[in-house]
């Protein structure tokens, strides 16, 4: 294998292979879906909430390239627990670090995709936004 | 396997010590690219059909413009202003000549390739055409012609065909010959294709639209900087290029057109240097090809043009296509070693300087990516052909393109970081 | 008589060194200028108005963006088009800076000024006037503006009407607000002449356009160079300028448009990079500003104009205008000294950095030909304001213009070019 | 008086001042007219020719630059006595000689202004052209 591995370390390509949370939930609170047009990446999030508006079960589909896909998998692990307001306050560098690696400018679009729809399906639920489909171009 | 020459008709190293960035070391790693970081790698440069590089003697033209005679064209009588509007129109004469053009009446300098469809739709489509009139184009259009033409035909009422594109890539002629018909007012293709690399027959192309009457568009960003091109042996009616595809600078693209029906059109944008006379009621028209250039227009830049075109005649047009076409059957041969690699377009012996290709399972940024590590540049996503894509299959496909001063070893290095690829995503 | 001040903040022997063409030396004998020839005398560039010269730093940039890091830009992954794209972008920012705007999204690069001007023209102007609208400009527009608008106007079935110019060269105001009625829906007017230097109360004509619900275009091609600009305090809608007016390159203008109506128009020129996703059928549009930037766009003029913004910045835009102020008073009141020349527009204190004259009985081409063979470049004609040039009886007229390099001592250079003109066709 | 005068040598600025051959003919056998945008310059030119086709009689009236004004004094002083067809045969560098000055390119369609439009007079005469007004731009 050659030096340039950074951006593809084991565990993003792991999480690419085997995605976490893979699949449509039956009944879920909320759902959202976006796109990443520089990539084609296609993301959708389904979330289901509890009374007190905590997170309890999540999942996601989609398709895309390997730090979108591995992206969604690996943030949709975390946020089975947190409020919305949690999930609101998230940033792109929280995506970041959960990738565990430096994700190059013109990339970054790809990474925080799932993160985006997730917040703007909260936002859309809770009638904060009218978003239709989140893009993060 | 490999049916083309094997060896260049170019000295690749003399002529890359033309073009300082191709010394240029990036990052081996591709995170944190840029400042503070080793550059340690060489650059492979091989996205040439987005844009080519340009070698000293296009950029010391400008400067040299910037610093001895710099000055607003047209009309001015002052020395710097008699020298630059020399310049600028000799320009118009060096690409008329290149081209094959008679001469600068026919050469409109415009921004881009882009623009020059665009002038052709607006000034000629939006009055030209209507219910019941027909553009045809082909399903492997850029979007530059693709996206003009659909949008000014929605404009218009007139209709739309995409001739197909057969399994193997090439454009299907039966299709060709059948939907060119009365009812057919443009033609308009892509000559060399930027995605698969096809190169369409556009001599045949532009008799059968001139047998019904039509007018035909030549897209030539791909084949002017490639191929030697005379626009009366194709016959086309109109052709566009950019600058910065053929070693010249951003900024500018010509639209060819035959005189007489650039005559015949009125002008799109409107302002100063256009004009014949002007009252508060109405105005007149200069000359070809001033008419169409309204305002300001980019003078340093058709200086640079014109010393590109000089570069590229100097080097021939025929060894810079044999050079390409040769690093094009090569890569095309290495690639499809792989089993799990899928290549578009042509086979490897009748395509232009650019392959196109996907790796399974592998996302075409991601390979792009890799291929960066390296030091590797190409381009990956649907290179401006979204709907060619879809016929595909594919929502973006890695592209290597090749130009004058690419080498052998630069498509090794290219095989090299796919096979990467290939073992980190197994 | 000189009411203005006699010294000029800037340390102008400093700034010259860094314009090669300034050392430029220019036949004494016009008959047959270049090669050949000795070039023996120092060249006095007064035509600044028609294009600024360009320092080391701007040109500089662009040969190191062609040497190091030129690439395609927009969706590009590997090194060069990452650095390309980022450096693009950032142009954007730096030109909202440079005039104030709230972001890159209000800043749309086109080809120049006259593009900017068309874009809106076409892209708001044809589908929204139409009979029964007024599009108002003045009748000292430069022909961008006034070719545009009055051939839109033509299509659309709108009405034009022209503030008049008074006696001593201003705007009528009184006009302006008679004029400007409800059936206005667009006020596009020059916020610095060209041809008389006049000044025009760019914010008073804006909230006069705004009571009445029309927009507000200001042509800024000779002021954002001159003075500082700010777009919110103009309030304006849009605002067109020219790199090579300002220590920029050619090939490169702006339209800056809030964000808000930018939104609202549909894109006017259509291929790559400005589209969203296209099909066979039909496609949507990217985001601002990219939405109204068909095909591969002026990548290293953007780079060459962001250094122009830092150069003037760095200079400070207050010190060029008091500059350039103290310079075309000191012309104003030398030229005016002679019975047989007449100076037109505003009075010598109140002026922008031009004066345009003629001399009795002498063609202005006829006396810039002489000032020519004092190597004083200046321009003669109608500066694209031909309906002007009808209303002030001239066919013609000669116009200096200053920038920040030129000094007191090319004004006498100049000065001495007429009087000899004087006595020799005396 | 200035190193710079070549282009305005004394016989060029004689010819300005006191135009020969300035005025309109009574009964022309043809007239034409043209302009020179680029500086304005305007020029009429009314021509008598015999029966066998030899001009006779030539005069302008014009409105210009002091080199469009003079090259249609000059000119028109040298017509007198040449067929049409000798008319036709003259080119640029024939008005350039009589100039007697080079003459920069920007001003050339100044001098060349007069004989443009008495060539193109001549052509529309004999129906060769349907030149409605000659323009040296
Ligand atoms: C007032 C004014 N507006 C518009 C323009 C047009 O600028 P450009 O030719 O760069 O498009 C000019 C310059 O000639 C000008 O002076
Ligand atoms: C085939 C083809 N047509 C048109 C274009 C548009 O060229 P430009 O972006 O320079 O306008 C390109 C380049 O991207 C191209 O490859």
């Amino acid at each position: 294998m050659g030096m340039g591995s950074d951006m593809y370390r084991q565990q993003i390509l792991d999480h690419y292979r085997n995605p976490r949370n893979y699949g449509e939930l039956p009944d879920p609170t909320f759902s959202h879906a976006g796109e990443n047009p520089s990539c084609g990446d296609e993301i959708r999030v389904d979330v289901t909430l509890n009374d007190d508006g905590v997170i309890e079960r999540v999942s996601f589909t989609g398709d895309g390239c390997a730090i979108s896909q591995a992206a969604a998998s690996m943030l949709t692990s975390e946020l089975v627990g947190l409020t919305v307001d949690e999930l609101d306050a998230l940033d792109r560098d929280d995506v970041l670090d959960l990738l565990g690696v430096d994700v190059t400018p013109m990339r970054v679009k790809c990474a925080v995709l799932a993160e985006k729809v997730a917040q703007d399906g909260a936002r859309v639920h809770r009638g904060e936004a009218a978003v239709d489909r989140t893009t993060t171009e | 396997m490999a049916t083309h020459e094997q060896t260049s008709p170019l000295d690749v190293e003399a002529l890359r010590a033309e073009f300082p960035v191709l010394e240029r070391r990036v990052g081996g790693d591709v995170t944190s690219p840029g400042e503070g970081e080793d550059d340690d790698q060489p650059l492979v440069y091989l996205d040439n059909a987005a844009t080519s590089q340009t070698p000293r003697a296009v950029v010391e033209s400008m400067s040299d413009y910037y610093y001895s005679y710099n000055a607003n064209v047209h009309r001015g009588i002052h020395h710097l202003s008699q020298e630059a509007s020399v310049a600028y129109e000799e320009a118009h004469d060096r690409v008329a000549e290149f081209i094959g053009a008679e001469g600068r009446e026919e050469i409109v300098f415009v921004k881009n390739a882009t623009e020059a469809e665009n002038l052709v739709a607006y000034a000629w489509g939006l009055s030209e055409l209507g219910p019941g009139d027909k553009v045809v184009l082909t399903q492997m259009e850029h979007h530059a012609s693709l996206v003009t033409w659909q949008q000014i035909a929605k404009q218009t009422g007139a209709e739309v065909e995409y001739l197909r594109v057969t399994e193997d890539g090439y454009l299907d002629m039966d299709h060709a010959r059948e939907a060119i018909d009365e009812s057919t007012e443009m033609v308009s293709f892509v000559h060399v294709s930027n995605a698969l690399g096809t190169i369409n027959p556009a001599a045949e192309l532009a008799d059968l639209a001139h047998e019904v009457g039509a007018y035909v568009f030549v897209d030539g960003a791909q084949s002017v900087p490639t191929r030697p091109l005379d626009v009366g042996e194709i016959d086309c009616d109109f052709l566009a290029f950019s600058g910065h595809k053929m070693c010249g600078p951003t900024g500018i693209g010509v639209l060819y057109g035959k005189e007489a029906i650039l005559e015949e059109m009125d002008p799109y944008l409107y302002g100063g240097e256009m004009i014949r006379s002007v009252d508060y009621e109405d105005s007149t028209w200069e000359e070809l090809p001033w008419k169409f250039e309204a305002g300001t227009p980019p003078i340093a830049e058709a200086v640079g043009l014109h010393a590109a075109c000089d570069y590229l005649d100097d080097i021939g047009l025929e060894r810079v296509q044999d050079h390409e076409e040769m690093l094009a059957g090569y890569a095309y041969d290495r690639l499809t070693e792989f089993d799990d690699v899928t290549v578009y377009g042509p086979p490897g012996d009748d395509r232009g300087a650019l392959v196109g290709f996907n790796l399974d399972g592998v996302h075409a940024h991601d390979l792009s990516s890799i291929c960066n590590d390296y030091a590797v540049a190409i381009r990956a996503g649907d290179h401006c052909t979204q709907p060619l894509h879809d016929t595909l299959g594919a929502a973006a496909s890695a592209r290597a393109s090749f130009y004058l001063y690419n080498t052998r070893e630069e498509v090794d290095a290219l095989v090299e970081a796919v096979d990467d690829a290939r073992q980190l995503f197994a």
